[in-house]
């Protein structure tokens, strides 16, 4: 590849303007179709995910693409992007057909993609993930290193993330590496006229969401396409311009959002009449505070845990029948709580003290018998067993009591796993089908199928909702609900903010890996867990600028 | 200190073989006078054997009859003469033992003897021997390189004529008809390459109605010749004869045509090595003949040298007499089996 | 990762051939086998004939169930080849307190190595490949160590085993069968089997449901251990002689060969004890009928490497990575 | 909204800008550098002590012995390590080796260009189609370098009439001179091996190729996404990796004078071993060629040093090795897994 076709004297491009203020959207005139497909029909075995799919996505315009789990998003965007091949259909790009064989080829041609579920690779450095395949070099053609980490770190700054560029991805969170993957996508913006985000926000804390925003506003000032898969509301109203509305694989509407109200749109992507949804509020949480058993012992007591670097003496109680919330900062060491507790990190000191009794912490096994059950963050990679069916999976935990003298008791597991899948409403071919093959939102209901089979005491709930569909989110919702109700405590993640506040009874802030703050009763509204953070960031945070280092102080 | 040491590791190594080996026949060479070398020709200069260093380098584990016997009686010999000895084990790796035989020169031997895994690729240790001088003797195969200028001597026995000696009793005890099957040795190894060689040449020029109907590999190893040999009787029921390439294999040609329940003497077998657990084949009556491989290089190795160092002349080829086992004198010449 | 498999979707009806060939490839590949060898090969078709190739797959069989769960749990024990070696000298020195004793030993010797390879691996981290390629050295020094050279045994319980049979059927085949029925069974039908796959589909997913990961893998390893140890034994009561410096030499490529041959994918997660079997025997047939025909060593081994690459295509998870 | 951004990156994280690890980074430090750098401190160590042992040691017959000697290991080392950092494996190169030095040898009485060029083509094909096997058809490196492994010595036998034949090496050949030459005192496959390495370095550090390398056995679904061209980085990797086998073959044939057929069995082995030994994961994404140079050189002085040893019995001898390699993997393993990220 001679030296200069590369884009090497190019200006790296440029971070996000200073965000346009609210968007106003829906005046703007749509631009001409960029991206089209017509007729599209996707097969798996067993499964029609794409019915006949007609969609456009025009420059300059944001289309919000939704739908329930499974209805075939992720599919259509990666059947768009090269990564699967249509089994019928035609897909046309600035007006011409096109196809495109691999991801790559579709980089190429202009179209960036953050794909579901953050995928880079841990073991490289950022500056490495950041700039893969666009190393600046020297006249040599070697990688210029110096001027990569310059160029890397300063494209981070602009999505507020402070890092040295130079470790390995890996060490940062899944809402950092979420912001590395949307620099990474949008820093083409040079020469790119689609980009499609397949559920950014779902990882994100509300900042980095308007960081995003930011840069979606920009993309469409530039006549850019996005298209945008989100589950929350909220942000569709926030950005979208248009949407188009995915059921079973077929589509059910599309056109402007701008007057097609929020019960309908939820009533499309549920195939359910308005009334009946219309009973629905926003999240599925009852709002009225079961106040555990008043005076109750904690079920889980946590004590002075310590973690080299990571968590600085926390302590924390839950009550049966009580939602304990964990608020903070992306980072601030929420999961490693909930994984100190659960017992798969070990700690340098701290207690954790189930029903008065005393469990070895660093062990998940005793975790676990002691009646602690964790629902991971991280779904794909530390929750599923892709390769087990539905039922393998649900019985996983709970195996050595569904067998006898080590034999596995395949009527036992048949019962329990008929229960749940009916109870949470599992979707899929069969209880045989391997996890793999599910959406994320029934990949999740698999997860908690796991855990309620345990009958635990305490359930660690992190990011129980994060990729899940409004219909499934209510569930989740209400089994949290219902179980607290039942007497169990619950520990809940979450960074949306609005569910963490109407979820919880208590929530307990955290910060750098301490706690900084808990709120009690009337205090637990979305204003008051705001202050709390910033309060705990602490004066001249805000100050903290690139060019000052030193804002620990 | 140094040969106590080696006699103590002899002992220790090998064990009982090692004493045994003892009663063992002494190698003579075959008669006739090939070119000689001295001293004066090879460069160099005399030393007293005694006070010299002696590298040896094996090729092969010790751990099957004839490199047990051929270490033992290198080893027994130094410890004899009072002479030093350094060694090294190749593990049947040819890249280890160019390693090791230069280990050996940095060492500081005087004297080399060799016994090559190969017969090819020995460039750079003569290279590196030359230029110190090393006089070196090779033992049981040959180095493809010019004698009385890149190494000293050969000792060792004439595998094509041994291959060829097995026809003969191959011929002998099938009456010169039928159908033949061949062990062979490991491929790529020029034992192998020269054993079958000789017993086809012998077998096309005294029987040509004898028809040679099968030739697989068994690797010089036991279970590999039973293997083989398994196959080999369902698929030529009416063989007559196996000539397998060495002792190992031949015995397990014999477990083979057992299980098959085959009567002992049933499919004629000539061998090649002279171990022990072979001649008792014979007496048993499941070997038809051994051609004798003997290891005892020792004192024909340090007598060569010793002589060689006074400035006498030694011969380049030293071929040596290898007897055979047959019929009933095989009971009798059990104790010199190694 | 199966969110994001790159796969491409075949017409239905191609697919549903190939998966059929994913699952039953290898057995196709067996009858081919059959086929080919009934039509061209002179006496193929005896009981005495096939009597052979049975006994002598058995201790491929035996040592491939073992490398099954290793590959299953998305590991590999290099070690097997050595521990029939360590195995083998065991026996020959204790086989003065009876076969049986000696049987113990030998397991337990086998067991030992399993223990140090799941240890290293479990308690360690140490990958797999690695921690078993250091025993592979270090078992079979042990065993030369033991044992310096060959040693005949002529053990009348042993010789009874190598060739006995019952009901016409040779001890070592009924052995091979019984344990492949047993192994078959521990996968599908304990929870030792359900974790044991959901540890090699995804490690952490596994630590994080509370599965016993460290005592599953280390049971793994000594299984491995053993069945290396008891095919070691038969395989020196077929030769009715112990060689430490060739037994079990390239058994761990033949087993990994079979296993994969049969179904199992290396990446783990999956472990078919039937396909495994039927790998064994796909490969010996492959192995007798070269011989039959008499090829020579270099055709022998073309033909083996393409038929290798045939049998892996064609029972080739397809979609997963 | 751009003041609520830079307070996301509070103070927490100012650890990082400052470059190192975070928290009391001393002991991690000395821990990281000792995981990379593990093999390297151990065969300083081992040479020190053998050479304060041995009067034979250190001498410059006996380093430069085992400098040539580790030379044509260390260049399918150099290979082996592309492999493994892509996540790969490649049992192949043994017989890739032996079949190199083949025809090397066979080809050098048609000249120098022949015999460089007929190896290079042959294996640089081998690993070709071990490349495309593996990165087209999504076979497991494993089982397709198996099967290559059988099929290379197959076609080396084929060759050499069953392996009764070895060709020798043209006498006096240029060819001859890049096995047997030397510069400076030191031999030609020396210099050789340094430069490719140097080269192989570059590649893999400083060239797009190299970082698709990474990539690739980071996460290869990820790559893929990203846009790294996957198949086409595997199926070069091994390409790669037969080329060099191949070479080394030929560099050894020229300084053996011929083309001897016994070779190679092990190497596989061998060459992982020193790959893992010098710090390269074998799930690849990480690992970096001076480390497999280290391994390669550590496991030749251990070897020199049995030898210095004198009269070890063979059998031992392997039980040092076999239980040397469970210490050096034990001690890396454990230093990795200090610093592993949770
Ligand atoms: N690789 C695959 N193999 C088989 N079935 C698949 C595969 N990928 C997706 N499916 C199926 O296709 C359907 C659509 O899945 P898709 O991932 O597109 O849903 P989605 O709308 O993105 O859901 P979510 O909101 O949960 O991400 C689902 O029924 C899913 O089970
Ligand atoms: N924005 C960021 N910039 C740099 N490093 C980060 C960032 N976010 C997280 N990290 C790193 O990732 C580690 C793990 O954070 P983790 O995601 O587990 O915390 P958390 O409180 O559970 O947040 P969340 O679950 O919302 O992502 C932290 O210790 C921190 O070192
Ligand atoms: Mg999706
Ligand atoms: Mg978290």
């Amino acid at each position: 590849m001679a030296a200069a076709n590369e884009p090497a004297g190019r200006p790296a491009p440029d971070g996000p303007a200073p965000p346009a203020g609210p968007a106003g959207a829906a005046e703007r005139p749509a631009g001409p179709g960029v991206l089209a497909v017509r007729d599209l029909t996707k097969r798996f075995p067993g499964v029609l995910a794409l019915d006949g799919v007609d969609f456009t996505a025009r420059a300059g315009e944001v289309h919000a693409l939704v739908g329930e789990n499974g209805a075939g998003k992720s599919t259509l965007i990666k059947v768009l992007t090269g990564v699967y091949r249509p089994d019928e259909g035609e897909l046309t790009y600035r007006g011409e057909p096109a196809s495109f064989a691999t991801p790559l080829a579709a980089q190429q041609a202009g179209i960036s993609t953050i794909y579901q579920e953050v995928n880079l690779i841990p073991v490289m450095s950022v500056a490495r993930n950041l700039l893969l395949g666009r190393e600046p070099r020297r006249r040599g053609g070697l990688i210029d290193f110096g001027r990569m980490h310059r160029e890397a770190a300063r494209m981070l700054l602009d999505y507020g993330v402070r890092v040295d560029v130079r470790r390995p991805l890996a060490e940062l969170g899944v809402g950092a590496q979420q912001m590395v993957a949307l620099a990474r996508a949008v820093s083409a913006a040079g020469r790119t006229d689609v980009v499609v985000m397949d559920e950014p926000t779902s990882s994100l804390e509300p900042r980095e969401v308007d960081t995003l925003f930011g840069v979606i506003d920009r993309l469409r000032a530039d006549g850019v396409a996005v298209v945008y898969v989100s589950h929350r509301l909220d942000e569709l109203y926030a950005v979208c311009d248009a949407v188009t509305v995915l059921r079973d694989g077929r589509v059910v509407h599309t056109g402007p959002l701008a007057g097609l109200d929020r019960l309908r749109l939820v009533s499309l992507m549920l195939g359910r009449e308005m009334g009946e949804v219309s009973a629905e509020g926003t999240t599925k949480f009852s709002g009225g505070h079961h106040e555990g058993r008043a005076g109750a012992e904690p079920v889980l007591r946590a004590a002075g845990l310590t973690r080299r670097h990571e968590l600085h003496d926390v302590s924390l109680d839950v009550r049966p029948g009580e939602v304990v919330g964990l608020g903070g900062l992306l980072g601030s060491g929420r999961t490693e709580t909930a994984k100190a507790i659960a017992g798969a990190l070990p700690l340098g000191a701290g207690r954790v003290t189930v029903a008065g009794v005393p469990v070895r912490t660093g062990s998940t096994p005793a975790a676990i018998r002691a009646g602690v059950s964790l629902l991971p963050e991280d779904r794909k990679s530390e929750g599923i067993v892709p390769g087990l069916s539905v039922r393998e999976n649900i019985a996983l935990a709970a195996l050595p009591r569904m067998s006898r003298y080590g034999l596995v008791s395949e009527a036992r597991i048949d019962a329990v796993v008929d229960t749940f899948v009916s109870r949470l409403r599992i979707k899929a071919a069969s209880t045989h089908q391997k996890v793999g093959e599910l959406s994320g939102g029934n990949q999740q209901k698999v997860l908690l199928a796991r855990w309620l089979a345990m009958q635990p005491k305490v359930l660690l709930l992190d990011e129980p909702t994060r990729g899940i569909d409004v219909g499934a989110k209510a569930e989740v919702q209400k089994l949290v609900d219902e179980l607290a109700e039942d007497g169990l405590g619950v520990l809940l993640i979450s960074s949306d903010v609005e569910e963490l506040i109407e979820g919880s009874d208590r929530v307990v802030v955290l910060r750098d890996g301490a706690v900084v703050g808990e709120l009690t009763g009337d205090d637990v509204t979305e204003d008051r867990l705001m202050e709390a953070i910033a309060a705990a960031a602490g004066p001249g945070a805000g100050a903290a600028g690139p060019g000052k280092e030193g804002g620990r102080g | 200190a140094g040969c106590a040491k080696s006699e103590d590791d002899d002992e220790g190594s090998t064990g009982a073989a090692g004493s045994e080996q003892a009663e063992g026949s002494e190698q003579q060479v075959t008669g006739g006078s090939g070119p000689t070398c001295t001293i004066a020709d090879y460069g160099g200069e005399k030393i007293d054997l005694a006070d010299a260093t002696v590298g040896f380098s094996q090729s092969e584990k010790e751990a099957n009859p004839f490199r047990i016997a051929e270490t033992a009686s290198i080893k027994d010999e130094a410890g004899k003469r009072g002479v030093e000895l350094l060694t090294a084990n190749a593990q049947s790796q040819f890249s280890k033992q160019i390693s090791d035989v230069q280990a050996l020169i940095s060492k500081g031997a005087d004297l080399l003897v060799i016994a090559p895994l190969n017969s090819d690729g020995w460039d750079p240790v003569l290279k590196s021997a030359a230029d110190k001088k090393i006089p070196i003797v090779t033992i049981d195969r040959k180095i493809n390189a010019e004698p009385c200028k890149d190494y000293v001597s050969f000792i060792g026995s004439d595998f094509t004529e041994q291959g060829k000696r097995a026809a003969d009793k191959m011929v002998e005890a099938t009456g010169g008809k039928g159908e033949i099957a061949i062990l062979l040795g490991a491929p790529g190894n020029n034992v192998t390459t020269e054993r079958t060689k000789g017993f086809k040449d012998r077998i096309a020029e005294k029987a040509p109605e004898m028809e040679i109907v099968f030739e697989q590999t068994g690797e010089f190893v036991r279970e590999k010749g039973q293997q083989v040999t398994e196959q080999l009787i369902q698929s030529n029921p009416d063989i007559t004869g196996i000539y397998a390439e060495n002792d190992e294999m031949g015995l397990g040609a014999v477990t083979a045509l057992k299980g098959a329940g085959k009567e002992p003497g049933a499919v004629k077998i000539v061998t090649i090595d002279g171990t022990r657990n072979a001649v008792q084949g014979i007496v048993d009556g499941s070997i038809d003949a051994v051609i004798e491989s003997n290891p005892r290089f020792g004192p024909l190795a340090f007598e060569t040298l010793d002589a060689f160092t006074k400035g006498e002349e030694v011969g380049q080829d030293l071929v040596i007499e290898d007897s055979e086992y047959t019929g009933h004198e095989a009971e009798a010449d059990l104790g010199k089996a190694y | 990762m199966a969110d994001l498999t790159l796969r491409r979707a075949l017409p239905a009806d191609r697919e549903r051939v190939l998966r059929w060939l994913q699952e039953y490839g290898v057995y196709l590949g067996v009858a081919l086998l059959l086929l080919v060898n009934i039509a061209f090969t002179p006496n193929f078709l005896s009981a005495e004939n096939f009597r052979t190739q049975a006994v002598q797959v058995a201790p491929v069989v035996i040592v491939a169930l073992g490398m099954a769960l290793a590959i299953g749990s998305e590991g590999v024990d290099l070690s097997v080849g050595s521990v029939m070696a360590l195995s083998t000298s065991l026996l020959a020195l204790y086989m003065g307190y009876g076969p049986w004793v000696a049987l113990i030993v030998a397991v337990v010797g086998g067991a030992a190595v399993g223990l140090v390879n799941g240890s290293l691996i479990a308690f360690i981290g140490v990958q797999p490949i690695v921690a078993t390629l250091a025993l592979m050295v270090g078992a079979r020094g042990l065993a030369l160590v033991l044992l310096p050279q060959l040693e005949d045994i002529r053990d009348p319980g042993m010789a009874t085993l190598g060739s006995g049979e019952f009901a016409g059927v040779p001890y070592v085949v009924l052995i091979a069968a019984a344990l492949a029925v047993v192994v078959g069974f521990v996968v599908r039908r304990t929870t030792f089997g359900r974790q044991l796959l959901a540890i090699g589909d995804s490690r952490p997913a596994a630590r994080l449901a509370g599965l016993p990961v460290r005592r599953v893998l280390i049971v793994v390893y000594v299984a491995s251990g053993v069945l290396a140890a008891v095919a070691g034994f038969l395989a020196t009561a077929r030769l009715s002689a112990s060689d430490p410096t060739s037994l079990g030499n390239l058994m761990e490529l033949s087993a990994i060969t079979a296993v994969v041959v049969g179904g199992t994918p290396l990446t783990g997660g999956r472990v078919r004890i039937g396909g495994t079997v039927a790998g064994a025997v796909l490969i010996q047939l492959l192995t007798a009928t070269l011989i039959k025909h008499d090829l020579e060593p270099s055709w022998t081994q073309i033909a083996q490497a393409v038929v290798i690459i045939l049998a892996v295509y064609a029972a080739r998870e397809r979609g997963k990575r | 909204m751009t003041v609520v951004k830079d307070e996301t990156a509070t103070g927490r994280h100012v650890a990082y800008d400052a470059g190192e690890p975070a928290g009391d980074g001393r002991g991690d430090r000395l821990s990281a550098l000792a995981q990379q750098h593990g093999a390297l401190v151990a065969l300083i160590a081992i040479a020190a002590v053998a050479s304060l042992s041995f009067d034979s040691f250190a001498t410059t017959g006996n380093v430069e012995n085992m400098a040539v000697s580790s030379a044509f290991l260390a260049i399918v080392a150099l290979g082996m390590t592309f492999v493994i950092v892509t996540g790969g494996i490649d049992l192949s190169v043994g017989s890739v080796f032996v079949l190199g030095g083949v025809l090397a040898a066979w080809g050098s009485r048609h000249g120098t260009v022949v015999a460089l060029l007929l190896p290079l083509a042959v294996c640089g094909l081998i690993g070709l189609v071990n490349g495309l096997l593996v990165a087209r058809l999504r076979l497991a490196p494993f089982i397709v370098t198996l099967a290559a492994m059988l099929g290379a010595r197959g076609l080396m036998l084929a060759l050499t009439d069953e392996g009764a034949n070895t060709y020798l090496v043209a006498e006096g050949s240029f060819f001859a001179d890049l096995g047997q030459g030397k510069l400076l005192g030191i031999g030609a496959p020396v210099w050789i091996t340094a430069a490719l390495f140097v080269a192989g370095g570059v590649v893999l550090r400083r060239t797009r190729f190299g970082q698709h390398v990474y990539a690739v056995g980071g996460n290869e679904d990820a790559a893929a996404l990203m846009g790294a061209p996957v198949a086409r980085t595997k199926t070069l990797v091994y390409t790669l990796n037969g080329l060099l086998a191949g070479f080394a073959g030929a560099l050894n044939a020229a300084w053996l004078d011929s083309g001897v057929t016994i070779l190679g069995y092990g190497m596989e082995l061998e060459a992982i071993a020193a790959v893992v030994i010098g710090g390269t994961l074998l799930s690849g994404g990480m690992g970096f060629v001076g480390g497999s140079l280290v391994g390669v050189l550590l496991l030749k002085v251990i070897q020199n040093v049995i030898n210095q040893i004198g009269s070890l019995d063979s059998a031992y001898q392997q039980v040092v090795s076999g239980g040397f390699l469970v210490l050096v993997v034990v001690a890396l393993t454990w230093l990795a897994r200090r610093r592993r990220v949770p």
